[in-house]
């Protein structure tokens, strides 16, 4: 099985330039590409080597290096193996190619991303909200957007004074360290 | 009193109008709404929507320390929270490379298959219920927490067990919890006849859930469909066995399929992986004893643990289908990047809303039920 | 009988129809719970739910019909009531008939058709839409074991079928001089009553229990009062037809409780039909049997 | 697989033979709570008496529902590591996970089996629980998920220290201890719980959860510039400090404590020399105030004053007394513990901050007191207990008859004197087994073989060595004997020193816990030596003060009076180290700070 | 979300307010008391699972817990019910619904909050979507602690309501409506300054006679200023083929 994968992985590269691959294990299989050359990829590895299910479409928001990595994970049902793609892109304007057309399910990893990240993708059906339809933040998966100073900011929280603490306070002891504090 | 300030609106003459479906709603699973548009009783367009349980889990778990998202990862997936734990586990023991301790890998098998039974009981009894057959959910509920109650035992939890750690397991299976393990499968096992003299073969439900959400192999796999609903339409795919984890190589069971691709073929497989997961937790409770050693391989102080770095994809079959966790490491006490790939993301949408198209109305209910989709897989 | 004596049995049979339908009520429950293997509601549980919902502060009307249409439905059946003899008092059962009583048993669905539109509630509307439809699906069988049980007793007269059946004892109960009819019957009364598998027009998994999706306080209670004589009603209705109706309350009783105890008992084993099917499965087995049935008695 | 018989068309009244459940007794359990399991997460409940205050449950709690707690009347001792603090567990956040069961070092926080709390909303205080033996309603439930071995979360053993084999070591004075590789620091440092306790018992407080984080995250400058917060004899103390932290270790309440002591000493081999000076230098102030202070003695605690001092722009001098810089650091710790290099890059840390010491430099033989009065600013005395105790038993003054602190700055500084073939050490302190020790190197270097004893007060239950100085000395062929109190020297005709007799000790302390030896005069041993060594105690040489200022000084039982900055009853004269508080490195780096915090308080009033 | 956000305010006890009156006909208080004791018998439970608390309703509610064996039974509309469980965490989301839920719900009406998040924000208190603290938003009658709470917890805190309500302890729904400013503030700040319901809470309580200081401020002020013809709650849903560009 995994001579095969080696047959076409080689195939693969003569056809695209700028792929580098890795593999982890006899089922997975990690794959670099530039961003240019993913679709092409992922026809291929669709069209010729049967990973036709998209497991999932996933985002990591490199913040530092100014980018998003996609990483595409498909599966082939007859050779058992799963592919990793993985591109990145420049986290502005962050818009990038939707794969709709080659796998369906992409519809709901895009639109996710679109909602949590930001990230546009072209020729997605629908790009609407899903799950934050009532939120007017940023997307706030993204690393700039800090959820906890988010929560301080708008949120109060329970005020407990029960009868023993206020007997303790009266002996002088207390409350010292608040869990906020050791955060 | 009048009731609201409102104006009874005006319809256009017309046959088509909508209906929304939840989020209060008994005919939905969870916390989730679905808005169809209508024309008399078939369903012209379908639209989900969710989000009504959305907790940020990704973010949050950005947030804590590795060990501490172990609490967090269970209640992604609230009627099957083992295999959360179970997955994410793996995902970490990839990145830092632990070996599991053998016996704490077949009482991982054994606790997911114990999740795998309590989530078909409560799946075809909630599904039952949407057909009107409240008895079939009563059973399956009160069946379920027999099982839950030996999860209490186990764990420590009824329901939210956290009991995987990475590493392995938190605690040693309790003294005579293997025999009374195997009653309760001789109970659940009697218990199958009955039903399906009351549901499984009931002529009612079957017209009533034959034909309803079909759905070719071929669309199953454009629309990206796993587990008991994928091997409703014929394909024989289960991650247990084609993407081996734990120890699932080394068991004898079998992959039920169905022809079908309909509600009723999704219920006649989870019928039948009763069968298979009641097959492999007597295997287990066989083999477990032999098994010796620690439960547990030594894992870092939690407060002070720094994952090495890399990225790791790992997969579980949940009772839902497949479930992923996609785990990126920078080197740091905390996760970098966590994504959950929920099975129901795809059934509780695209493939709700595909399925629901062209449908009855009083189906639809059935369809969301049928598909087992789970809402806060879908939101996180 | 005296005008006063007939006023006093007019108040006084909606009473115990009232009053032995809260029992059924509460049979209903214990026996779901049975079969669920579970203990059931307390003993006076369905008087605690009536009290409750008419001792609810917030009393929303959706408007005159709304209340129109509940008043219909509670009145419907009390009026039914009158119209059925129980062993002691017989009210207006010489005036009226089976025939009349039918078409009373059916202002009920109407009046609540009537209030259900009032409240612009598409749930209630799809609901009540199919109540009707499922109405017209139990009358045909039903309306044709009444014209056979009519013919065989040669009257419509209720009092009459009672007196005739128990002039010849046992042997001459209408089940066993029409069984098929009985059996239709039967039925049929499973559409009656509104249980599974003919109880889609509520499916509270697809439309929010239908019709009584708007209705809180003490419209709800109405309908709770409803469901107590409905139950009686089918219960003394099927009793007088073919049962030989009610000499004594100790003998009247456990009968018209386990005629309706068939009918639950088996809505608690079956999912429910879709609309459509409940209509070809009323007007094919039931009117089928009723149809042979006819033949049977008309030979 | 048709193995289910569902597919066949079943009888449309197949579903009625449900019906038979009618007959069948309801499975529904009474409305009474049932006992949970054995291992049940319910509530917490939390055990006083085992419970330190470390807040380690807080800092794993990922719901941030535990809040610390003080609770006056609780035992509270920084040294031994146990705050008046308990967790209160805020319910509104609590997840029942029991992390903080597993973490908790002490394992004293288990949840119990009890799950039923109700309130109303005016009630919600309710829902803020001090958890305590008796649980949250003071009823008795079985405790569930309680502390287990499988459990545990702490890593209750420490990394293993390389040290040289004793074949290896008994006759040289390389260093013995190898100190941890990177990797183990790393793991050593990442079973800290940064509860702070290291901290408060330390003399000088160092922040050790810090630093010990630092090289947990692989940042030994970092560690090392959290090391120079409060201490500057970091190469000395990460080698022979006392390690009040380790004993107050939270960690070390069921296993091994962190080795915070070797985990400094990683920090401060694992960054050059020329690194640490500049770290060290950090924060020095660029200005010169002009003031000059004197300080009579470059030991720790004279040195760590005038680093804090130089810090602040003063012009330090350190007068010496000796030719090389330490004081007992250097002349009462052999160099098997503590290499003189290491010391060297120390105190050239302090010197490169621009401290002038002045070597040879005797106080009252060279320079008068007076003469510092008059030409300084503030001075300082910090001269350590240079002379030894002696035990004033018969034949106690012959000439082989030594004291150890001596004997032991005599092989620092290489003086010749015979190695005795036998010998006796008197005393069971970390000094005794340092003389032995190095006496027993010697030996092994003259003669090939190893004859030492050492005869201590104590017992092995309450033996005042650290433990493993014992084993190692052990190891070495040292002979320890406990519970033996000196009776005699005994000397033969020709006046030569044959041994020493000891009784064996019945009780140390009288019931007023005053020193007050009682021996079991039955059981008198002898044991032969040529030297006696006394290591009992040392005590200092006040002479330098010369008479007139002595009479002007305050003393209290023999010691100098100060107060709580070190200041003695003269305004410029400040008194810091051995001299003034009890002997060891961390207490005279302690004490210099304080010195330096008070005279720059001094100063700046003075201003 | 309101740039008002600002000045969150200091929780405040809120006190039922009882009116003076009392009935002094002997009969109607033997009738008021059987009321009671039926409104604590017969509670209908509104069918909502707002969060992952709702897991362990259906074991209380089914054969091996038996809910109704109290009288309590699942209603699937809010106008039927009785009581509104609060299932444990609530996104903002689900907190607009639960609150148009709760308004339509037929008084007396009982909230039980269900474990921690309901208190304190629970093991989400860091997440940006849920609300934290649920009694600013609307009266609770009785909490449940765990997470989740075990149906024998959860059928605990039912009999402690049932007890409340039989002795005529929990009328905290009036609160809603003597405080409507202070909640509607509350929620006002959450959902931004245009959050309306469909259902006019102070008509209704001019109705039924529940009218406080309390009941109208600054809130209801910034409501009746927003007040728009109402419609159903838009769902932001659009037809699948209207696609953004």
């Amino acid at each position: 099985m995994s001579k095969e994968l080696n047959i076409w992985l080689d195939n693969l590269l003569s056809d695209i330039e700028s792929v580098q691959f890795q593999r982890r294990n006899s089922r997975r299989v990690r794959v670099d590409v530039g961003s240019e050359a993913l679709p092409a990829l992922l026809e291929l590895l669709q069209g010729r080597a049967s990973y036709v299910h998209l497991s999932a479409i996933t985002c990591v928001d490199w913040i530092e290096d100014g980018q998003f990595e996609l990483v595409y994970h498909v599966w082939s049902y007859e050779t058992r193996s799963l592919v990793s793609v993985h591109t990145r892109i420049p986290r502005d304007p962050g818009v990038y190619l939707s794969i709709y057309d080659l796998y369906q399910p992409a519809a709901f990893f895009e639109r996710d991303i679109h909602e949590m990240y930001g990230l546009y993708f072209e020729g997605s059906p629908d790009m609407e909200k899903f799950i934050l339809t009532e939120w007017n933040g940023p997307p706030p998966m993204r690393k700039d957007f800090d959820g906890e100073a988010f929560v301080n900011e708008h949120f109060h929280w329970e005020q407990y004074h029960p009868q023993w603490l206020k007997d303790l306070e009266e002996e002088g002891g207390g409350i010292t360290v608040r869990p906020e504090d050791v955060r | 009193m009048r009731p609201e300030n409102y104006q009874a609106k005006n319809h256009p003459p017309s046959h088509e109008f909508e209906l929304n479906f939840g989020p209060n709603h008994p005919g939905i699973e969870g916390n989730y709404a679905f808005k169809v548009k209508l024309n008399g009783d078939t369903v012209l367009s379908a639209r989900a929507d969710g989000g009504y349980l959305h907790r940020g889990f990704e973010k949050l778990m950005e947030g804590r320390l590795w060990i501490q998202n172990i609490a967090l990862v269970p209640r992604i997936c609230v009627p099957d929270p083992v295999p959360m734990e179970v997955c994410y586990s793996l995902a970490i023991e990839e990145l830092g490379g632990l070996e599991v301790p053998e016996r704490a890998q077949w009482i991982r098998v054994m606790q997911l298959e114990m999740s795998r039974l309590a989530a078909h009981l409560f799946a075809f009894g909630g599904h039952a219920a949407t057909t009107g057959m409240y008895t079939t959910m009563f059973w399956g509920v009160a069946d379920r927490d027999l099982i839950l109650d030996r999860f209490e035992e186990l764990t420590g939890g009824r329901v939210y067990s956290i009991y995987n750690i990475p590493g392995g397991v938190r605690r040693e299976v309790p003294d005579g919890f293997l025999e009374r393990m195997s009653s309760l499968l001789d109970y659940l096992e009697s218990r199958l006849p009955d039903y399906d003299n009351l549901f499984f073969r009931n002529q009612v439900f079957i017209k009533r859930a034959r034909d309803v959400g079909a759905m070719t192999q071929e669309q199953a796999l454009k629309w990206g469909v796993t587990g008991p609903n994928l091997r409703a339409t014929g394909l024989a795919f289960d991650v247990r066995r084609d993407d081996p984890y734990l120890v699932y190589d080394q068991l004898d069971f079998e992959i039920p399929t169905e022809p079908g691709g309909d509600a009723l073929s999704r219920n006649l497989v989870r019928r039948s992986e009763l069968k298979q997961s009641i097959r492999i937790l007597r295997q287990v409770i066989e083999r477990l004893p032999s098994i010796r050693g620690p439960i547990r391989c030594p894992i870092p102080n939690p407060l002070a643990w720094n994952v090495p770095a890399g990225e790791s994809y790992t997969r579980v079959e949940s009772s839902k289908g497949e479930l992923a966790y996609y785990v990126v490491s920078t080197g740091g006490d905390k996760p970098y990047r966590v994504h959950v790939r929920g099975p129901s993301s795809m059934h509780a949408v695209q493939v709700l809303e595909n399925l629901a198209v062209g449908s009855r109305l009083e189906d639809v209910a059935q369809i969301m039920f049928s598909l087992d989709a789970c809402p806060p897989e879908v939101d996180r | 009988m005296s005008p006063g004596e007939l006023i006093i049995e007019l108040f006084l049979m909606p009473l115990v129809a009232f009053v032995v339908g809260l029992g059924m009520v509460l049979m209903y429950r214990r026996i779901g719970a049975r079969i669920q293997r579970r203990v059931g509601p307390p003993f006076f549980q369905p008087i605690y739910d009536i009290i409750k919902l008419y001792g609810k502060h917030t009393q929303i009307s959706h408007g005159l019909i709304h209340e129109i249409g509940i008043i219909m439905a509670v009145g419907g059946y009390v009026a039914a009531e009158t119209l059925l003899p129980v062993p002691g008092m017989s009210g207006l059962a010489d005036k009226g008939g089976v025939v009349t009583l039918a078409y009373v048993m059916m202002i009920p669905s109407l009046g609540l058709a009537l209030g259900v539109g009032q409240c612009a509630n598409p749930n209630g509307s799809i609901g009540i839409s199919r109540a009707l439809t499922a109405m017209l699906a139990y009358d045909i069988p039903f309306i044709l074991v009444i014209f056979g049980a009519a013919y065989v007793y040669g009257t419509t007269n209720l009092a009459d079928i009672i007196a005739i059946q128990q002039q010849q004892g046992p042997g001459g109960w209408g089940i066993v001089q029409m069984p098929l009819l009985a059996l239709a019957a039967l039925l049929s009364l499973q559409g009656i009553m509104g249980k599974q598998p003919f109880e889609i027009y509520i499916a509270p998994a697809e439309i929010a229990t239908g019709p009584m999706v708007e209705m809180s306080g003490k419209f709800m209670g109405g309908l709770f009062v409803m469901q107590c004589f409905q139950l009686y009603t089918v219960g003394v209705l099927y009793t007088t037809l073919f049962l030989g109706g009610g000499e004594y309350w100790l003998t009247f009783l456990p009968k018209i409780f386990s005629v309706v105890a068939i009918p639950m008992m088996i809505a608690f084993v079956f999912p429910r039909y879709r609309t459509e099917d409940v209509i070809r499965l009323l007007w094919k087995w039931p009117v089928l049997i009723a149809l042979t049935g006819l033949a049977v008695v008309l030979r | 697989m048709p193995d289910i018989p569902y597919k066949d068309k079943g009888s449309i009244l197949g579903p009625l033979k449900t019906l038979g459940f009618f007959a069948r007794r309801p499975v529904t359990e009474p409305f009474e709570p049932r006992p949970a399991a054995d291992s049940y997460r319910g509530f917490h409940v939390n055990d006083w008496e085992k419970c330190i205050g470390c807040s380690t449950c807080q800092k794993v709690c990922d719901n941030a529902a535990i809040t610390m707690v003080k609770i006056p009347g609780l035992p509270e001792d920084p040294v031994l590591g146990v705050r008046n603090e308990r967790p209160a567990i805020d319910y509104g956040r609590c997840c029942w996970c029991g992390l903080c069961v597993d973490i908790c070092p002490t394992g004293s926080i288990s949840l119990t089996t009890e799950y039923v709390h109700v309130c109303r909303e005016n009630e919600l205080d309710s829902y803020f629980v001090l958890p305590d033996p008796n649980g949250i309603h003071g009823k008795h439930f079985d405790k569930g998920w309680d502390k287990t071995a499988d459990a545990d979360l702490v890593d209750l053993h420490q990394q293993p220290m390389g040290e040289v084999e004793p074949q290896q070591r008994d006759d040289n004075f390389d260093e013995i201890v190898h100190g941890f590789t990177s990797q183990q620091a790393i793991i050593e440092a990442s079973r800290c719980v940064q509860c702070g306790m290291c901290h408060e018992s330390c003399p000088t407080h160092m922040n050790a959860p810090e630093y010990i984080r630092a090289i947990w995250e692989g940042n030994a400058e970092e560690a090392v510039r959290q090391i120079y917060r409060s201490n500057p004899f970091s190469h000395v103390c990460g080698r022979v400090c006392t390690r009040r932290c380790e004993t107050a270790c939270s960690i070390g309440r069921r296993g091994d404590p962190v080795a915070i002591r070797w985990l400094k000493r990683y920090a401060m081999d694992a960054v050059s020399d020329e690194r640490i000076r500049e770290i060290a230098a950090e924060g020095k102030v660029d200005y010169i105030s002009g003031k000059k202070i004197a300080i009579i003695g470059a030991g720790p605690a004279g040195l760590t004053a005038a680093y804090d001092l130089v810090k602040k722009g003063h012009d330090v001098t350190v007068f010496e007394a000796l030719d090389k810089p330490g004081g007992m650091t250097r002349y009462g710790i052999p160099e098997y513990r503590l290499p003189y290099d290491r010391l060297d890059a120390d105190v050239e840390v302090i010197t490169s901050l621009g401290v002038t010491i002045q070597y040879n430099t005797r106080i009252g033989r060279d320079i008068g007191m007076d003469v510092l009065e008059r030409d300084y600013d503030a001075v300082v005395v910090a001269i350590g207990l240079q002379q030894g105790r002696s035990t004033r038993i018969p034949g106690s003054d012959h000439k082989q008859v030594r004291k150890a602190v001596k004997l032991l700055r005599k092989i620092t500084q290489g003086k010749p004197f015979k190695v005795p073939r036998t010998a006796v050490v008197i005393g069971g302190g970390n000094v005794a087994m340092d003389i032995a020790r190095s006496l027993a190197r010697l030996q092994k270097q003259q003669y090939g073989e190893v004859r030492m004893t050492v005869a201590a007060l104590e017992d092995f239950d309450h033996f005042l060595a650290d433990p493993e100085e014992v084993t190692e000395a052990r190891e070495e062929g040292v002979v320890i004997l406990d519970s033996r109190g000196p009776k005699q020297c005994l000397v033969d005709e020709n006046g030569k020193l044959i041994g020493l007799a000891t009784l064996g000790v019945v009780s140390i302390f009288d019931q007023d816990g005053r020193f007050a030896p009682r021996y079991d005069d039955s059981d008198e041993q002898v044991h032969q030596a040529d030297m006696v060594i006394e290591s009992i105690g040392q005590m200092t040489d006040v002479s330098l003060f010369g008479d007139e200022l002595t009479e002007r000084l305050e003393w209290n039982r023999g010691r100098l009076r100060v107060d709580e900055n070190g200041r003695t009853s003269e305004p410029w004269l400040w008194s810091a180290g051995d001299m003034v508080f009890g002997p060891d490195v961390v207490h005279a780096v302690a004490d210099g700070h304080r010195v330096a915090a008070g005279i720059e308080e001094y100063l700046g009033v003075k201003q | 979300m309101s740039n008002e956000l600002e000045n969150i305010p200091i929780r405040q006890e809120l006190e039922v307010l009882q009116s003076g009156q009392k009935r002094t006909n002997p009969l109607a208080n033997v009738f008021d008391g059987l009321v009671k004791f039926c409104r604590s018998r017969s509670m209908f439970m509104l069918h909502y699972c707002t969060g992952c608390g709702a897991i362990e309703l259906p074991p209380a509610m089914t054969s091996r817990f038996d809910m109704e064996r109290l009288g309590i039974q699942p209603m699937v509309t809010p106008r039927q019910a009785d009581i509104l469980l609060i299932t444990g965490y609530v996104s903002i989301k689900t907190l607009k619904r639960i609150i148009l839920t709760y308004e339509q719900m037929g008084s007396p009406k009982y909230v039980i909050g269900i474990c921690s998040c309901t208190v304190n924000g629970g093991m989400y208190w860091q997440s940006y979507a849920t609300a934290k603290v649920l009694r600013d938003y609307l009266p609770v009658d009785v909490y449940i602690a765990g997470c989740m709470p075990r149906p024998e917890a959860v059928i605990s805190g039912l009999r402690e309501l049932m007890e409340d309500i039989s002795s005529g302890r929990a009328e905290s729904w009036k609160k809603y409506y003597q405080h409507y400013d202070y909640y509607l503030g509350n929620q006002q700040k959450l959902f931004g300054e245009d959050w309306q319901t469909p259902t006019d809470i102070i008509a209704e309580a001019r109705h039924y006679d529940l009218m406080t200081e309390h009941t109208l401020g600054e809130h209801t002020a910034l409501l009746e200023k927003h007040q728009k013809p109402l419609e159903a709650l838009e769902m932001r849903l659009s037809v699948k083929d209207k696609q953004k560009v």
